[in-house]
Protein backbone atom coordinates (compact mmCIF):
# COMPACT_ATOMS: atom_id res chain seq x y z
CA UNK A 1 0.00 0.00 0.00
CA UNK A 2 1.23 3.29 -1.51
CA UNK A 3 0.98 6.13 1.67
CA UNK A 4 0.47 9.93 0.59
CA UNK A 5 1.17 13.06 2.66
CA UNK A 6 1.41 16.77 1.87
CA UNK A 7 1.68 20.02 3.24
CA UNK A 8 2.96 20.08 7.05
CA UNK A 9 1.80 16.56 6.84
CA UNK A 10 4.67 15.43 4.84
CA UNK A 11 6.93 17.81 6.57
CA UNK A 12 6.31 16.25 10.44
CA UNK A 13 6.67 12.65 8.53
CA UNK A 14 9.67 14.03 6.88
CA UNK A 15 8.42 12.71 3.36
CA UNK A 16 6.42 12.78 0.49
CA UNK A 17 4.91 9.29 -0.01
CA UNK A 18 5.98 5.18 1.05
CA UNK A 19 4.92 1.76 0.52
CA UNK A 20 3.93 -0.17 3.73
CA UNK A 21 2.74 -3.17 4.47
CA UNK A 22 0.08 -2.35 7.51
CA UNK A 23 -0.45 -5.60 9.96
CA UNK A 24 -3.36 -7.95 9.30
CA UNK A 25 -6.46 -6.70 11.09
CA UNK A 26 -6.02 -2.69 9.63
CA UNK A 27 -9.38 -1.84 8.10
CA UNK A 28 -10.15 1.06 8.21
CA UNK A 29 -8.08 4.46 8.13
CA UNK A 30 -8.61 5.37 12.03
CA UNK A 31 -6.43 2.08 12.29
CA UNK A 32 -3.98 2.82 9.93
CA UNK A 33 -3.41 5.77 11.88
CA UNK A 34 -2.49 4.09 15.17
CA UNK A 35 -0.45 1.46 13.77
CA UNK A 36 1.39 4.28 12.12
CA UNK A 37 1.83 6.59 15.55
CA UNK A 38 3.73 3.25 16.77
CA UNK A 39 6.36 3.72 14.02
CA UNK A 40 8.02 7.14 15.37
CA UNK A 41 8.38 10.56 16.32
CA UNK A 42 7.27 11.97 13.52
CA UNK A 43 4.21 10.10 12.73
CA UNK A 44 3.11 10.99 16.38
CA UNK A 45 3.50 14.65 15.43
CA UNK A 46 1.68 14.47 12.15
CA UNK A 47 -1.14 12.79 13.40
CA UNK A 48 -1.44 14.36 16.96
CA UNK A 49 -4.64 16.00 16.29
CA UNK A 50 -7.28 13.94 13.98
CA UNK A 51 -9.12 17.00 14.09
CA UNK A 52 -7.27 18.42 11.59
CA UNK A 53 -6.11 15.67 9.49
CA UNK A 54 -8.10 14.68 6.00
CA UNK A 55 -7.60 12.04 4.23
CA UNK A 56 -8.34 9.88 0.39
CA UNK A 57 -8.01 6.32 -0.35
CA UNK A 58 -8.05 5.61 -4.07
CA UNK A 59 -8.37 9.64 -4.34
CA UNK A 60 -11.14 9.58 -2.89
CA UNK A 61 -12.29 11.53 0.29
CA UNK A 62 -12.72 9.61 2.96
CA UNK A 63 -12.45 10.09 6.82
CA UNK A 64 -11.68 7.64 9.74
CA UNK A 65 -14.24 5.36 9.40
CA UNK A 66 -13.00 4.76 5.26
CA UNK A 67 -12.35 0.68 5.05
CA UNK A 68 -8.79 0.60 3.19
CA UNK A 69 -9.03 -3.39 2.21
CA UNK A 70 -7.89 -3.66 -1.14
CA UNK A 71 -6.94 0.01 -1.13
CA UNK A 72 -3.83 0.85 -3.47
CA UNK A 73 -2.86 4.50 -2.04
CA UNK A 74 -3.87 6.30 0.95
CA UNK A 75 -2.96 10.02 1.72
CA UNK A 76 -3.17 12.11 4.49
CA UNK A 77 -3.08 16.22 4.12
CA UNK A 78 -4.29 18.98 6.17
CA UNK A 79 -7.68 21.05 5.00
CA UNK A 80 -7.12 22.01 1.34
CA UNK A 81 -6.41 25.76 1.24
CA UNK A 82 -6.52 25.94 -2.83
CA UNK A 83 -8.52 28.44 -4.96
CA UNK B 1 -12.45 21.65 -19.07
CA UNK B 2 -10.20 21.49 -16.18
CA UNK B 3 -6.03 22.56 -16.21
CA UNK B 4 -3.34 22.09 -13.86
CA UNK B 5 -0.28 24.13 -14.20
CA UNK B 6 2.42 26.07 -13.39
CA UNK B 7 2.09 28.51 -16.00
CA UNK B 8 0.08 31.78 -16.13
CA UNK B 9 -3.03 32.49 -18.01
CA UNK B 10 -5.20 34.93 -19.71
CA UNK B 11 -8.91 35.52 -19.24
CA UNK B 12 -9.72 36.57 -22.52
CA UNK B 13 -8.36 34.31 -24.64
CA UNK B 14 -9.53 31.61 -22.17
CA UNK B 15 -13.33 33.06 -22.70
CA UNK B 16 -12.79 33.53 -26.47
CA UNK B 17 -11.68 30.06 -26.72
CA UNK B 18 -15.07 28.57 -24.99
CA UNK B 19 -17.56 31.37 -26.99
CA UNK B 20 -15.43 31.39 -30.13
CA UNK B 21 -18.08 30.34 -33.47
CA UNK B 22 -21.00 29.67 -31.04
CA UNK B 23 -24.39 31.67 -31.02
CA UNK B 24 -26.19 30.23 -28.72
CA UNK B 25 -24.03 31.32 -25.18
CA UNK B 26 -26.11 34.90 -24.12
CA UNK B 27 -23.82 35.34 -20.52
CA UNK B 28 -20.05 34.13 -19.04
CA UNK B 29 -19.47 34.66 -16.04
CA UNK B 30 -15.06 34.76 -15.06
CA UNK B 31 -13.66 34.42 -11.71
CA UNK B 32 -9.70 34.56 -10.87
CA UNK B 33 -8.00 34.28 -7.76
CA UNK B 34 -5.04 36.70 -7.31
CA UNK B 35 -2.11 36.37 -4.35
CA UNK B 36 -2.28 39.08 -2.20
CA UNK B 37 0.47 40.51 -0.82
CA UNK B 38 -0.81 40.23 3.21
CA UNK B 39 -2.60 37.43 4.34
CA UNK B 40 -4.45 38.67 7.95
CA UNK B 41 -1.70 41.51 9.15
CA UNK B 42 1.10 39.58 8.21
CA UNK B 43 2.93 40.53 4.57
CA UNK B 44 3.55 38.09 2.03
CA UNK B 45 6.14 38.12 -0.49
CA UNK B 46 5.81 34.57 -2.22
CA UNK B 47 3.39 31.79 -2.29
CA UNK B 48 3.71 28.09 -2.78
CA UNK B 49 1.17 26.01 -4.59
CA UNK B 50 1.39 22.34 -3.42
CA UNK B 51 -1.37 19.80 -4.92
CA UNK B 52 -2.01 15.93 -4.99
CA UNK B 53 -1.63 14.87 -8.90
CA UNK B 54 -3.86 12.57 -9.86
CA UNK B 55 -6.46 13.28 -7.20
CA UNK B 56 -6.91 17.14 -8.24
CA UNK B 57 -8.05 16.48 -11.97
CA UNK B 58 -10.33 13.52 -10.59
CA UNK B 59 -11.62 16.61 -8.28
CA UNK B 60 -11.67 19.31 -10.26
CA UNK B 61 -13.51 17.29 -13.06
CA UNK B 62 -16.35 16.23 -10.55
CA UNK B 63 -17.01 19.15 -9.22
CA UNK B 64 -17.04 20.48 -13.03
CA UNK B 65 -19.41 18.01 -13.80
CA UNK B 66 -21.81 18.29 -10.30
CA UNK B 67 -22.14 21.58 -12.42
CA UNK B 68 -23.18 20.86 -15.32
CA UNK B 69 -25.73 18.67 -13.44
CA UNK B 70 -27.18 21.22 -11.46
CA UNK B 71 -27.38 24.12 -14.29
CA UNK B 72 -27.90 24.28 -17.81
CA UNK B 73 -24.03 25.53 -19.23
CA UNK B 74 -22.93 25.36 -22.24
CA UNK B 75 -19.67 25.72 -21.11
CA UNK B 76 -17.14 25.68 -18.16
CA UNK B 77 -13.41 25.85 -17.23
CA UNK B 78 -11.23 25.62 -14.41
CA UNK B 79 -7.70 26.34 -14.34
CA UNK B 80 -5.72 26.47 -11.29
CA UNK B 81 -2.08 26.92 -10.72
CA UNK B 82 0.67 25.28 -8.99
CA UNK B 83 4.28 25.67 -7.83
CA UNK B 84 5.87 29.61 -6.92
CA UNK B 85 3.92 32.38 -7.44
CA UNK B 86 4.50 35.94 -6.25
CA UNK B 87 1.73 38.76 -5.36
CA UNK B 88 -0.48 39.77 -7.79
CA UNK B 89 -0.12 36.46 -9.66
CA UNK B 90 -3.18 34.65 -10.89
CA UNK B 91 -3.92 31.56 -9.40
CA UNK B 92 -6.89 29.94 -10.05
CA UNK B 93 -9.54 30.83 -13.50
CA UNK B 94 -13.21 29.41 -13.26
CA UNK B 95 -15.64 30.22 -16.05
CA UNK B 96 -19.14 29.25 -16.52
CA UNK B 97 -21.41 30.20 -19.65
CA UNK B 98 -24.83 29.83 -19.85
CA UNK B 99 -27.46 31.18 -22.02
CA UNK B 100 -28.62 33.26 -18.37
CA UNK B 101 -26.83 35.16 -16.43
CA UNK B 102 -28.52 33.52 -13.11
CA UNK B 103 -27.19 29.83 -14.06
CA UNK B 104 -23.52 31.60 -15.30
CA UNK B 105 -23.32 33.61 -11.65
CA UNK B 106 -24.26 30.60 -9.58
CA UNK B 107 -22.19 28.28 -11.19
CA UNK B 108 -19.49 30.21 -10.92
CA UNK B 109 -19.87 30.83 -7.19
CA UNK B 110 -20.65 27.28 -6.72
CA UNK B 111 -17.22 25.96 -8.99
CA UNK B 112 -15.43 28.01 -6.54
CA UNK B 113 -16.71 27.05 -3.14
CA UNK B 114 -16.70 23.31 -4.10
CA UNK B 115 -12.88 23.72 -5.37
CA UNK B 116 -11.95 25.81 -2.20
CA UNK B 117 -13.36 22.74 0.04
CA UNK B 118 -12.70 19.76 -2.10
CA UNK B 119 -9.97 20.29 -4.55
CA UNK B 120 -6.71 18.86 -2.61
CA UNK B 121 -4.49 21.92 -2.82
CA UNK B 122 -2.62 23.78 -0.31
CA UNK B 123 -0.94 26.72 -0.23
CA UNK B 124 1.95 27.97 1.72
CA UNK B 125 2.58 31.50 2.48
CA UNK B 126 6.49 33.33 2.68
CA UNK B 127 6.86 36.54 4.08
CA UNK B 128 9.15 38.53 6.69
CA UNK B 129 11.63 35.38 6.86
CA UNK B 130 8.74 33.33 7.86
CA UNK B 131 6.81 30.76 6.27
CA UNK B 132 3.18 29.02 6.88
CA UNK B 133 0.89 26.67 5.50
CA UNK B 134 -2.12 28.36 5.18
CA UNK B 135 -5.03 27.67 7.60
CA UNK B 136 -8.73 26.75 5.81
CA UNK B 137 -11.06 29.40 6.45
CA UNK B 138 -14.48 28.35 8.25
CA UNK B 139 -15.95 30.95 6.17
CA UNK B 140 -15.12 28.93 2.84
CA UNK B 141 -17.52 25.60 4.78
CA UNK B 142 -19.95 27.93 5.53
CA UNK B 143 -20.14 29.04 1.84
CA UNK B 144 -19.72 25.34 0.33
CA UNK B 145 -22.86 24.20 3.07
CA UNK B 146 -25.00 26.85 1.15
CA UNK B 147 -25.15 23.67 -2.36
CA UNK B 148 -26.09 20.94 0.06
CA UNK B 149 -29.19 19.43 -1.24
CA UNK C 1 -15.45 53.66 -14.37
CA UNK C 2 -18.00 53.45 -16.74
CA UNK C 3 -17.74 52.88 -20.68
CA UNK C 4 -20.75 53.60 -23.31
CA UNK C 5 -19.22 52.51 -26.80
CA UNK C 6 -19.80 51.24 -29.72
CA UNK C 7 -16.35 49.53 -30.49
CA UNK C 8 -15.97 45.78 -28.84
CA UNK C 9 -14.41 45.09 -25.54
CA UNK C 10 -11.13 42.84 -24.64
CA UNK C 11 -11.70 41.34 -21.30
CA UNK C 12 -8.63 40.32 -20.29
CA UNK C 13 -6.99 43.56 -21.06
CA UNK C 14 -9.74 45.27 -19.14
CA UNK C 15 -9.04 42.95 -16.00
CA UNK C 16 -5.04 43.17 -16.50
CA UNK C 17 -6.27 47.46 -16.16
CA UNK C 18 -7.79 46.86 -13.54
CA UNK C 19 -5.61 44.54 -11.31
CA UNK C 20 -2.09 45.48 -12.79
CA UNK C 21 0.85 46.97 -10.11
CA UNK C 22 -2.12 46.12 -7.58
CA UNK C 23 -1.41 43.03 -4.88
CA UNK C 24 -3.92 43.68 -2.90
CA UNK C 25 -6.59 41.95 -4.89
CA UNK C 26 -7.58 38.80 -4.25
CA UNK C 27 -10.54 38.07 -6.56
CA UNK C 28 -11.79 39.32 -9.94
CA UNK C 29 -14.99 38.89 -11.25
CA UNK C 30 -16.14 39.48 -15.51
CA UNK C 31 -19.25 39.01 -16.52
CA UNK C 32 -20.06 39.54 -20.32
CA UNK C 33 -23.37 39.34 -22.33
CA UNK C 34 -23.56 38.07 -25.57
CA UNK C 35 -26.36 38.85 -28.97
CA UNK C 36 -27.94 35.35 -28.87
CA UNK C 37 -28.95 33.61 -32.20
CA UNK C 38 -32.55 33.04 -30.88
CA UNK C 39 -34.94 34.78 -28.53
CA UNK C 40 -37.00 32.31 -26.89
CA UNK C 41 -38.08 30.52 -30.45
CA UNK C 42 -37.53 33.42 -33.01
CA UNK C 43 -34.33 33.42 -34.92
CA UNK C 44 -32.07 36.55 -34.41
CA UNK C 45 -29.80 37.60 -37.31
CA UNK C 46 -28.70 40.73 -35.43
CA UNK C 47 -29.86 43.48 -33.01
CA UNK C 48 -29.60 47.00 -32.69
CA UNK C 49 -29.37 48.79 -29.07
CA UNK C 50 -30.56 52.26 -28.53
CA UNK C 51 -29.87 54.60 -25.27
CA UNK C 52 -30.06 57.92 -23.50
CA UNK C 53 -26.43 59.48 -23.87
CA UNK C 54 -26.34 61.87 -20.73
CA UNK C 55 -28.62 59.28 -18.47
CA UNK C 56 -26.89 56.41 -19.43
CA UNK C 57 -23.49 57.14 -18.10
CA UNK C 58 -25.47 59.32 -15.17
CA UNK C 59 -27.35 55.95 -14.20
CA UNK C 60 -24.58 53.70 -14.90
CA UNK C 61 -21.92 56.08 -12.43
CA UNK C 62 -24.99 55.84 -9.96
CA UNK C 63 -25.35 52.26 -10.47
CA UNK C 64 -21.32 51.73 -9.50
CA UNK C 65 -21.28 54.29 -6.81
CA UNK C 66 -23.98 51.88 -5.05
CA UNK C 67 -22.01 48.89 -5.67
CA UNK C 68 -18.91 50.85 -3.90
CA UNK C 69 -21.08 52.18 -1.09
CA UNK C 70 -22.36 48.12 -0.13
CA UNK C 71 -19.33 46.13 -0.37
CA UNK C 72 -15.44 46.37 -0.06
CA UNK C 73 -14.72 46.73 -3.46
CA UNK C 74 -10.51 47.52 -5.18
CA UNK C 75 -11.93 48.42 -8.52
CA UNK C 76 -15.24 47.98 -10.97
CA UNK C 77 -15.86 48.42 -14.57
CA UNK C 78 -19.14 48.48 -16.86
CA UNK C 79 -18.69 48.66 -20.42
CA UNK C 80 -21.87 48.60 -22.48
CA UNK C 81 -21.96 48.38 -26.34
CA UNK C 82 -24.30 50.58 -28.30
CA UNK C 83 -25.24 50.01 -32.24
CA UNK C 84 -25.55 47.58 -34.58
CA UNK C 85 -24.76 44.18 -32.83
CA UNK C 86 -24.46 40.22 -34.32
CA UNK C 87 -25.20 36.92 -32.55
CA UNK C 88 -22.19 35.94 -30.64
CA UNK C 89 -20.94 39.86 -30.07
CA UNK C 90 -20.39 41.42 -26.55
CA UNK C 91 -23.02 43.22 -25.20
CA UNK C 92 -22.15 44.11 -21.87
CA UNK C 93 -19.03 43.64 -19.61
CA UNK C 94 -18.94 44.15 -15.71
CA UNK C 95 -16.01 43.31 -13.35
CA UNK C 96 -15.98 43.53 -9.77
CA UNK C 97 -12.34 43.47 -7.81
CA UNK C 98 -11.83 42.64 -3.91
CA UNK C 99 -9.93 40.83 -1.40
CA UNK C 100 -12.55 38.04 -1.16
CA UNK C 101 -14.60 36.16 -3.54
CA UNK C 102 -18.19 36.73 -2.09
CA UNK C 103 -17.74 40.91 -2.42
CA UNK C 104 -16.65 40.59 -5.67
CA UNK C 105 -19.42 38.32 -6.73
CA UNK C 106 -22.02 39.62 -4.86
CA UNK C 107 -21.73 43.20 -6.64
CA UNK C 108 -20.91 41.66 -10.00
CA UNK C 109 -24.12 40.34 -9.83
CA UNK C 110 -25.90 43.89 -8.31
CA UNK C 111 -24.06 45.75 -11.30
CA UNK C 112 -26.19 43.58 -13.50
CA UNK C 113 -29.72 43.29 -11.87
CA UNK C 114 -29.81 47.26 -11.84
CA UNK C 115 -28.10 47.61 -14.61
CA UNK C 116 -31.03 45.51 -16.32
CA UNK C 117 -33.51 46.96 -14.88
CA UNK C 118 -32.12 50.78 -14.40
CA UNK C 119 -29.57 51.61 -17.21
CA UNK C 120 -31.65 53.52 -20.08
CA UNK C 121 -30.89 50.77 -22.77
CA UNK C 122 -33.58 49.40 -25.13
CA UNK C 123 -32.51 46.40 -27.92
CA UNK C 124 -34.55 45.57 -30.92
CA UNK C 125 -34.04 42.43 -32.21
CA UNK C 126 -34.03 41.29 -36.30
CA UNK C 127 -34.66 38.47 -37.94
CA UNK C 128 -36.43 36.39 -40.38
CA UNK C 129 -37.79 39.60 -42.29
CA UNK C 130 -39.28 41.05 -38.91
CA UNK C 131 -37.38 43.51 -36.32
CA UNK C 132 -39.14 43.96 -32.62
CA UNK C 133 -38.05 45.71 -29.56
CA UNK C 134 -37.36 43.10 -26.76
CA UNK C 135 -39.91 43.06 -24.10
CA UNK C 136 -38.35 43.44 -20.54
CA UNK C 137 -38.06 40.65 -18.46
CA UNK C 138 -40.27 40.45 -14.82
CA UNK C 139 -37.07 37.79 -13.60
CA UNK C 140 -35.12 40.90 -14.11
CA UNK C 141 -37.42 42.92 -11.88
CA UNK C 142 -37.37 40.30 -9.46
CA UNK C 143 -33.92 39.88 -9.42
CA UNK C 144 -33.10 43.17 -8.56
CA UNK C 145 -35.86 42.78 -5.90
CA UNK C 146 -32.86 40.63 -3.65
CA UNK C 147 -30.53 43.90 -3.58
CA UNK C 148 -33.85 46.25 -1.97
CA UNK C 149 -32.86 47.55 1.22
CA UNK D 1 -38.85 72.30 -22.63
CA UNK D 2 -37.27 69.36 -24.55
CA UNK D 3 -38.87 65.96 -24.80
CA UNK D 4 -37.14 62.64 -25.79
CA UNK D 5 -38.54 59.98 -27.05
CA UNK D 6 -36.57 56.33 -27.52
CA UNK D 7 -37.37 52.79 -28.99
CA UNK D 8 -40.76 52.07 -29.88
CA UNK D 9 -42.06 55.33 -28.19
CA UNK D 10 -39.83 57.36 -31.02
CA UNK D 11 -41.28 54.75 -33.60
CA UNK D 12 -45.04 55.99 -32.29
CA UNK D 13 -44.55 59.48 -31.94
CA UNK D 14 -42.61 59.58 -34.73
CA UNK D 15 -39.35 61.64 -33.68
CA UNK D 16 -36.26 61.42 -31.37
CA UNK D 17 -37.02 64.95 -29.70
CA UNK D 18 -38.66 68.13 -29.93
CA UNK D 19 -39.08 71.28 -27.74
CA UNK D 20 -42.69 72.12 -26.14
CA UNK D 21 -44.03 74.83 -24.42
CA UNK D 22 -46.65 72.63 -22.03
CA UNK D 23 -49.96 74.59 -20.97
CA UNK D 24 -49.83 76.35 -17.77
CA UNK D 25 -50.65 74.10 -15.21
CA UNK D 26 -48.44 71.28 -16.49
CA UNK D 27 -47.40 70.08 -13.53
CA UNK D 28 -46.39 66.39 -12.92
CA UNK D 29 -45.55 63.96 -15.99
CA UNK D 30 -49.16 62.97 -16.01
CA UNK D 31 -50.41 65.85 -17.11
CA UNK D 32 -47.90 66.51 -19.62
CA UNK D 33 -48.54 62.67 -21.33
CA UNK D 34 -52.34 64.04 -20.99
CA UNK D 35 -51.50 67.37 -22.88
CA UNK D 36 -49.38 65.17 -25.46
CA UNK D 37 -51.89 63.03 -26.02
CA UNK D 38 -54.40 65.92 -27.56
CA UNK D 39 -51.43 66.48 -29.93
CA UNK D 40 -52.20 63.91 -32.25
CA UNK D 41 -52.60 60.08 -33.32
CA UNK D 42 -49.51 59.18 -32.80
CA UNK D 43 -49.13 60.71 -29.21
CA UNK D 44 -52.35 58.93 -28.66
CA UNK D 45 -50.36 55.65 -29.65
CA UNK D 46 -47.42 55.66 -27.95
CA UNK D 47 -49.18 56.56 -24.24
CA UNK D 48 -52.33 54.01 -24.98
CA UNK D 49 -51.16 52.28 -22.02
CA UNK D 50 -49.16 54.40 -19.27
CA UNK D 51 -48.71 50.84 -17.39
CA UNK D 52 -45.98 50.25 -20.08
CA UNK D 53 -44.60 53.96 -20.24
CA UNK D 54 -41.24 55.02 -18.19
CA UNK D 55 -40.03 58.38 -17.71
CA UNK D 56 -37.05 60.44 -16.83
CA UNK D 57 -37.06 63.90 -15.85
CA UNK D 58 -33.94 66.13 -15.80
CA UNK D 59 -31.99 62.50 -16.48
CA UNK D 60 -33.33 61.05 -13.39
CA UNK D 61 -36.18 58.42 -13.07
CA UNK D 62 -39.24 59.21 -12.47
CA UNK D 63 -43.01 58.74 -12.50
CA UNK D 64 -46.66 60.04 -13.35
CA UNK D 65 -46.00 61.74 -10.17
CA UNK D 66 -42.83 63.25 -10.75
CA UNK D 67 -42.97 67.26 -10.98
CA UNK D 68 -42.01 69.24 -14.24
CA UNK D 69 -41.77 72.71 -12.95
CA UNK D 70 -38.36 73.93 -13.58
CA UNK D 71 -37.58 70.94 -15.83
CA UNK D 72 -35.36 71.39 -19.12
CA UNK D 73 -35.81 67.43 -20.50
CA UNK D 74 -38.35 64.98 -19.82
CA UNK D 75 -37.81 61.73 -21.25
CA UNK D 76 -40.41 58.75 -22.11
CA UNK D 77 -39.47 55.40 -22.85
CA UNK D 78 -40.11 51.15 -22.17
CA UNK D 79 -39.03 49.59 -19.90
CA UNK D 80 -35.50 49.19 -20.37
CA UNK D 81 -34.04 45.84 -21.76
CA UNK D 82 -30.16 46.03 -21.99
CA UNK D 83 -27.82 44.24 -20.69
Amino acid sequence: MKLLYFAWVKQKTGMGEEDVVPPAGTGNVHQLIAWLKTRGEGYEAAFADLGVIRCAVDQEHGDLDTPIAGASEVAFFPPVTGG
Amino acid sequence: MIRVQTDDFDIGAEVAALTGGRTDIGAVVTFSGLVRDASGSAPVTSMELEHYPGMTEKELARIEAEAHERWPLQATLIVHRVGRLAPGDNIVLVIAASAHREAAFEAASFLMDYLKTRAPFWKREEGAGKAHWVDARESDDKAATRWKR
